[in-house]
């Protein structure tokens, strides 16, 4: 029988190393960043046995770099480090909103955008603010660093792309260009401490005009993964992002969403809920455009 | 009650004795005790919400490495019939013993169906794990409704209702009917200028104390027992764990540790006897923890309800009928706290003719426990409602409406008896008064106001008091602290004694060093234990005048008590100089021995107490969400001994309210399984949830204690849930009868109402 | 003479009277005339209910005194969370 | 199972510990080190009374692997204190009664040091969020608000 083992390489290639061979013996191992949520899983669903592989020393992983071009974070940096940084929050503060708004304080001390993609909740609030802001995953790989897009990573209900012996290096960006910004709510009932009952994140760019000319829309916790609504982007680009665009865009996401009823919401609500963020997302991402025009 | 008096230190905001422990870590909860060579216990539990059981094999888990006991049901011994006689819903013995272990059959999600005791907490996991077990899965029954229909799946085939005019001849999951009554309620209704009506319904909520029970039991080979728990009641541990193991109770000790919040949840026992069979079996000391999920599905929530209320009042808004159709789940056992529930819902107000009939019903959900007010919340929040409402429609304001019809000293309680002081009307008229009641209110924003009303309890008490040989003060008592009670009573004997407050030191002492004390529950212990405390420092002020009267050589009856010394009463003709307690105790060897005073009572005359409650919230028309903007708690309490902490219990009960009115609720599926038993989704308020609750204590004194107390832990969550629902219906116009008011909920009927 | 009130519940065994006029001395004393009056009622009372006596409520009353104007009513008994 | 011998530093003082794998740093601190005054209301993250500081980082100990601690440094309610003086924290929650049963109150006495360390002038709002993952049924949560504002201002050296 296989007994809990623990691993903390420093570097990639003594991570990799570590899956490769627990693969050949056909033992698991599992990819450990923040643990805020495999600690759970691990108490009240799956207590196996299993190496946890934990990637919090290694560089690549906690290398948040926010350059001229392009923006990289990576996976394992827990939320509390990343709110803290004023340059990420200039170019993506709907995505440093999503990740802050994980948890209470302690959470925010450990959980790390990399583990929150990871693990694929439909949810997961960062993934919507990561689609909304086409972020890329730089994945570790026996054959070098691969990367893919965040909607394809994210397959289904707690499922993502990697392959076995991977594991997610970090998260990188196009640098947003001038006119550009983001927002990200989700609806929870109380203000702390829920899981999202859904999400919406929202990236616009507005022209000189105030005409949108670019958007991106992703909603989440409404069908089994988030999933990007190109009927709430058609309706917001060409605008002026006034009230009729915004309603429309909310329509959109509010019949692009397939959500089911459990504990935390009704299907109809969700559905009805999903479009009121999009709606009041898109408002302030508006907002935060203008100032950086 | 003695003349209203100018008290030292009662009334002062000191710092609780225990404090200090409590802000280092220091204090000892349930889980942090250990013993050498303790074993870890688990319990195994029902998947199933009601199934037979047909097999459990335990084989496989006896055979791995480091289990030492493994029990099941036919480990514990046979409990006859016997009605638990605490207070409302206690429920019977026998019933008490299968739900801490359960036999042939499993009526909820999470009944215990065998323990083990193992070296590590993983290998006690890996037992549980082995342990097979054959269920017949039976229907669930999970609601009220299912529950009272004629062709009802029945959770118990031998229940027959209780209490029906007519002997009942066929079995029901209703275990009680209860009926109260007074003058003719047709010709009330009859009178009525105005009749309105509606039906209510409450959902399963839990306490949610942060700590999880917790107990270590130890036993000899000799019997002889000793259990380290948290609890509010350790005498009441000893009796019920007696009764369950059939056990001499003077071969159980129980001492109890700390406790991390109760709420009423800690009343009775679910880890003590089968970590005591598991000591037995495996000849070590056991600790068993509860996780927090196992405190969600097998500890005791409060009641879901159904309740039924018409109310026909005169164009002035007199009351002329009410009448109260109450239905409370028990749980898997019979035993709500319908009874309190039916006798509070008319408490506050004086009602000619009314009929209140109450039932007490069988689902497949834990066996209810005591939650603060037991009962009272559930009918209040429908009776304060549907009057919110009448309000609204006399168009006469909802403070006069109350003022009219409220109860006040002669009043004749719906429950019964004649009221002695109360102060409800004082609680209204300071409501009025109250700068909350009139701040403007924005778009989208509701005012809403509700009265609360429990009895407050008295039942047995008592408490010794030592002075020690520097005249400091030890009280010695029984009743777990669970909200900085030995801060009372440090300042109830300090003020009785004349002594300053820090040389009082407090002990709640275990079953074997203090004399016997019921629960710390019903808000009786400031009012009850702080009785007995009060009596035995007056019996130590009758000592020390006696040894005092003999180093004077003069009669006793000639020596005064004051400013903690005994002198000479005027007149006397004694040259002496006053005996402080210190030096009387320094001298007691020579005057007749240590000083101990004693004092054992029932106390009689709990003070009803009231309360009125003020909430201001904000409804986010798109997507439901409640917000509380402001909540203001007025309540009477007597008399405050440590507002601070009265303050406390009012800011607490409005914030349980708060969240039993908007998120908090059980969530199961069509099996009958709970899908919420963690923090993350039953939602309780967390501090970014709540405005700051601004309190106003009301004393109006209770002449049946020395210092007017009444108690007041109970009635802050009563009031709240109304005051919500009718700051809801304020803001948005439309009466949602359901709780919780969470978003989608309310969302709904939003939508509904535009429709 | 005490008024004595009885609850719904107990109305079954006193043939449907509501209240009635005793001379006790005793909560005691009390039950045991209504017993021979009501043969049977003294074991649903002792050790079952509570009783309020003037408007003071007893947990488990027995030797609490009477008084020739007191108002007895008897009730569940209520121990609260 | 093997154990992992792990060196960490916890409340100033060098400690060493034999865990396995799996183990919680909250099932470390009380059960093997005694260190019972970090309490367990959930252990799953949602009630903050395990809260201790990871190099100065509050989280709760319940979702940590003890074998992380190895080389360093944790912060539990015991070290708050030093020798004879409470922490203003402490003493602000005593004067304002600001606990009930005080299961929470370790929990929350650590949460506010990591807040305070870091922002030594937070409004209500920020505290309240801040203290939104430490759970408390008794007090509503009032009197743990007032204490902690006192106990900023009292740290930020003004009279209170």
């Amino acid at each position: 029988m296989q007994a809990f083992a623990y691993a903390a390489p420093e570097t990639v290639q003594q991570a990799l190393d570590v899956l490769a061979e627990h693969q050949g013996a056909g033992r698991r191992a599992q990819v450990m960043a923040g643990g805020t949520d495999l600690m759970v899983q691990m108490r009240l669903v799956d207590g196996s046995p299993r190496t946890i592989v934990d990637i919090k020393k290694i560089a690549e992983t906690n290398r948040l770099d926010v350059g001229a071009k392009e923006v990289y974070i990576g996976a394992a940096i827990a939320g509390a480090v990343l709110s803290a940084s004023k340059p990420l929050k200039a170019c993506f503060p709907g995505l440093v909103e999503s990740i802050d708004l994980i948890g209470s304080a302690q959470i925010q001390g450990r959980a790390s955008l990399g583990g929150n993609l990871c693990n694929a909740s439909p949810a997961g609030d960062t993934i919507s603010a990561l689609v909304a802001n086409a972020g890329v995953c730089v994945i570790a790989s026996k054959g070098g660093l691969r990367e893919m897009s965040v909607e394809s990573f994210v397959v289904g209900v707690g499922k993502n792309a990697l392959k076995p012996g991977e594991f997610l290096l970090g998260i990188k960006f196009q640098r947003p260009a001038k006119g550009t910004s983001d927002a990200y709510l989700r609806f929870i009932p109380r203000t702390e401490m829920d899981i999202a009952v859904a999400g919406a994140g929202v990236s616009v760019t507005l022209d000189a005009n105030g005409t949108c000319t670019a958007a991106r829309v992703a909603i989440g916790a409404v069908a089994p993964t988030v999933i990007p609504v190109p009927a709430a982007v058609d309706a917001l680009i060409g605008s002026k992002l006034d009230a009729a665009a915004l309603d429309k865009a909310g329509k959109a996401c509010s019949a692009a969403a397939s959500p089911i009823s459990d504990k935390r919401g009704t299907a109809e609500y969700r559905r009805t809920v999903v479009g009121v963020l999009c709606r009041r997302a898109t408002a302030i991402a508006a907002e935060r455009a203008k100032e950086n025009r | 009650m003695s003349e209203a008096r100018d008290y030292k230190v009662i009334g002062t905001r000191v710092v609780r004795p225990d404090g200090v422990d409590k802000v280092t870590g220091r204090a000892n909860f349930g889980a942090d005790f250990s013993l050498p060579g303790m074993l870890y216990g688990k319990v195994l539990r029902s998947p199933h919400a009601h199934a037979r059981i047909k097999k459990i094999d335990t084989a496989a888990a006896a055979k791995i490495e480091g289990v030492y006991a493994i029990v099941t049901g036919a480990d514990f011994p046979k409990v006859g019939h016997e009605e638990i006689t605490g207070g409302e819903g206690a429920g019977d013995f026998a019933d008490l013993a299968t739900n801490v272990m359960a036999r042939d059959k499993v009526v909820y999600h999470g009944h215990a169906v065998a323990a083990v005791a193992a070296q590590t907490s993983a290998i006690a996991d890996a037992a549980l794990a082995a342990i097979k077990i054959d269920y017949e899965r039976l229907a669930p029954v999970m609601d009220l409704d299912t529950a009272m229909a004629d062709n009802a799946t029945l959770i118990d085939e031998r229940l027959f209702t209780a209490g029906l005019p007519e002997k009942a001849t066929k079995p029901s999951n209703v275990a009680a009917y209860m009926e109260f009554k007074r003058g003719d309620i047709a010709q009330g209704f009859a009178e009525a200028d105005v009749v309105v009506e509606g039906t209510y319904r409450t959902p399963t909520v839990h306490q949610g104390y942060i700590e999880p029970h917790a107990c270590v039991a130890s036993i000899n080979q000799g019997g002889q027992a000793t259990i380290w728990c948290c609890t509010q009641g350790h005498f009441d541990v000893r009796s019920m764990t007696s009764k369950v193991l059939g056990m001499n109770v003077a071969d159980i000790r129980v001492i109890p540790s700390e406790i991390g919040g109760g709420f009423g949840g800690k009343t009775t026992i679910y880890l003590e006897p089968v970590a005591m069979v598991l000591s037995k079996k495996s000849g070590r000391p056991v600790k068993i923890t509860m996780t927090r999920d196992e405190v969600f599905r097998a500890s005791g929530p409060a009641s879901a309800t159904k309740c039924k209320i018409k109310i026909g009042a005169k164009k002035d808004g007199t009351f002329t009928a009410m009448s109260a159709w109450l239905a409370y789940e028990a749980g898997g056992y019979k035993g709500s706290s319908m009874a309190p529930g039916a006798m509070c819902v008319f408490a506050p107000y004086v009602v000619p003719h009314f009929l209140i009939q109450g039932y007490d019903v069988l689902v497949n959900k834990p066996k209810v426990a005591a939650y603060r007010a037991p009962g009272a919340p559930q009918s209040m929040y429908a009776c304060e409602s549907l009057i919110d409402d009448l309000a609204r429609q006399l168009k006469i304001d909802p403070i006069d409406l109350r003022l009219k019809n409220a109860v006040s000293a002669g009043s004749q309680a719906a429950y019964g008896p004649k009221y002695n002081a109360v102060g409800f009307k004082e609680c209204l008229e300071a409501a009025k008064k109250h700068p909350n009641y009139t701040k403007k209110l924005g778009p989208n924003e509701g005012r809403g106001l509700a009265a609360g009303f429990w009895f407050n309890a008295g039942m047995q008490s008592s408490a010794e008091v030592h002075i020690n040989e520097n005249g400091t003060v030890t009280v010695v008592e029984g009743s777990p602290d669970i909200g900085g009670s030995r801060a009372s009573m440090a300042l109830m004997a300090a003020e009785e004694l004349g002594v300053p407050y820090e040389r009082v030191r407090v002990v709640v002492a275990d079953t074997e060093n203090a004399g016997y004390n019921n629960v710390t529950g019903g808000s009786r212990v400031t009012f009850a234990t702080g009785m007995a405390v009060i009596q035995a420092a007056g019996d130590i002020i009758t000592q020390c005048k006696q040894r005092a009267a003999a180093t004077w050589g003069i009669e006793a009856d000639l020596v005064d008590w004051k400013d903690g010394q005994a002198i000479p009463k005027p007149g006397v003709n004694a040259d002496v100089k006053p005996l402080t307690l210190a030096q009387i105790a320094a001298n007691s060897g020579r005057t007749g021995g240590p000083l101990l005073g004693r004092a054992s009572l029932n106390a009689r005359g709990a003070g009803p107490g009231f309360s009125i409650n003020m909430a201001d919230v904000r409804v986010d028309p798109e997507t439901g969400k409640v917000d509380v903007l402001r909540f203001t708690a007025i309540q009477d309490a007597g008399k405050a001994i440590h507002p601070a902490y009265v303050e406390g219990q009012m800011q607490g009960g409005a914030a349980q309210g708060i969240g039993w009115a908007l998120n908090e609720e059980y969530i199961y599926d069509s099996n009958g399984v709970m899908q919420n038993a963690g923090f993350l989704d039953y939602r309780m308020p967390v501090a970014s949830d709540l405005p700051m609750i601004d309190t106003q204590i009301i004393e109006v004194p209770n002449p049946s204690h020395p210092y007017g107390v009444r108690g007041v832990g109970e009635v802050p969550i009563v009031a709240p849930l109304a005051a919500v629902a009718n700051a809801v219906r304020a803001a948005t116009g439309i009466r949602i009868p359901d709780l919780p008011l969470s978003p989608p909920r309310v969302l709904a009927a939003l939508e509904a109402a535009k429709a | 003479m005490a008024k004595v009130f009885f609850p719904d519940h107990l109305m079954q065994l006193t043939a449907g009277v509501r209240e009635l006029e005793v001379h006790a001395e005793s909560f005691r004393d009390l039950v045991a005339k209504l017993e021979q009056l009501y043969p049977g009622i003294s074991k649903l009372l002792i050790g079952k209910v509570a009783v309020a006596i003037d408007g003071d409520i007893i947990h488990d009353p027995f030797l609490d005194p009477v008084g020739p104007d007191s108002e007895v009513y008897f009730l569940h008994r209520i121990e609260g969370g | 199972m093997s154990k992992t011998r792990v060196e960490t530093k916890i409340n100033g003082e060098q400690m060493e510990f034999l865990c396995e794998p799996q183990q919680s740093m909250l099932d470390v601190l009380r059960d093997t080190l005694g260190l019972t005054g970090t309490k367990e209301g959930c252990a799953t993250g949602d009630c903050g009374a395990c809260s201790v500081m990871l190099d100065g980082r509050l989280i709760c100990s319940c979702l940590m692997l003890a074998v992380e601690s190895n080389g360093r440094q944790l912060t539990t309610i015991e070290g708050i204190s030093r020798g004879e003086t409470l922490h203003p924290i402490q003493q602000k929650f005593l004067q304002h009664a600001a606990l009930q049963c005080g299961i929470c109150t370790p929990g929350f006495v650590v949460a506010a040091k990591a807040l305070l360390d870091e922002n030594p002038n937070p409004t209500e709002e920020e505290i309240r969020y801040h203290l939104a993952g430490n759970l408390c049924r008794c007090t509503g949560y009032d009197k743990i608000i007032r204490a902690v504002q006192d106990a900023a201002q009292t740290l930020r050296g003004e009279a209170s």
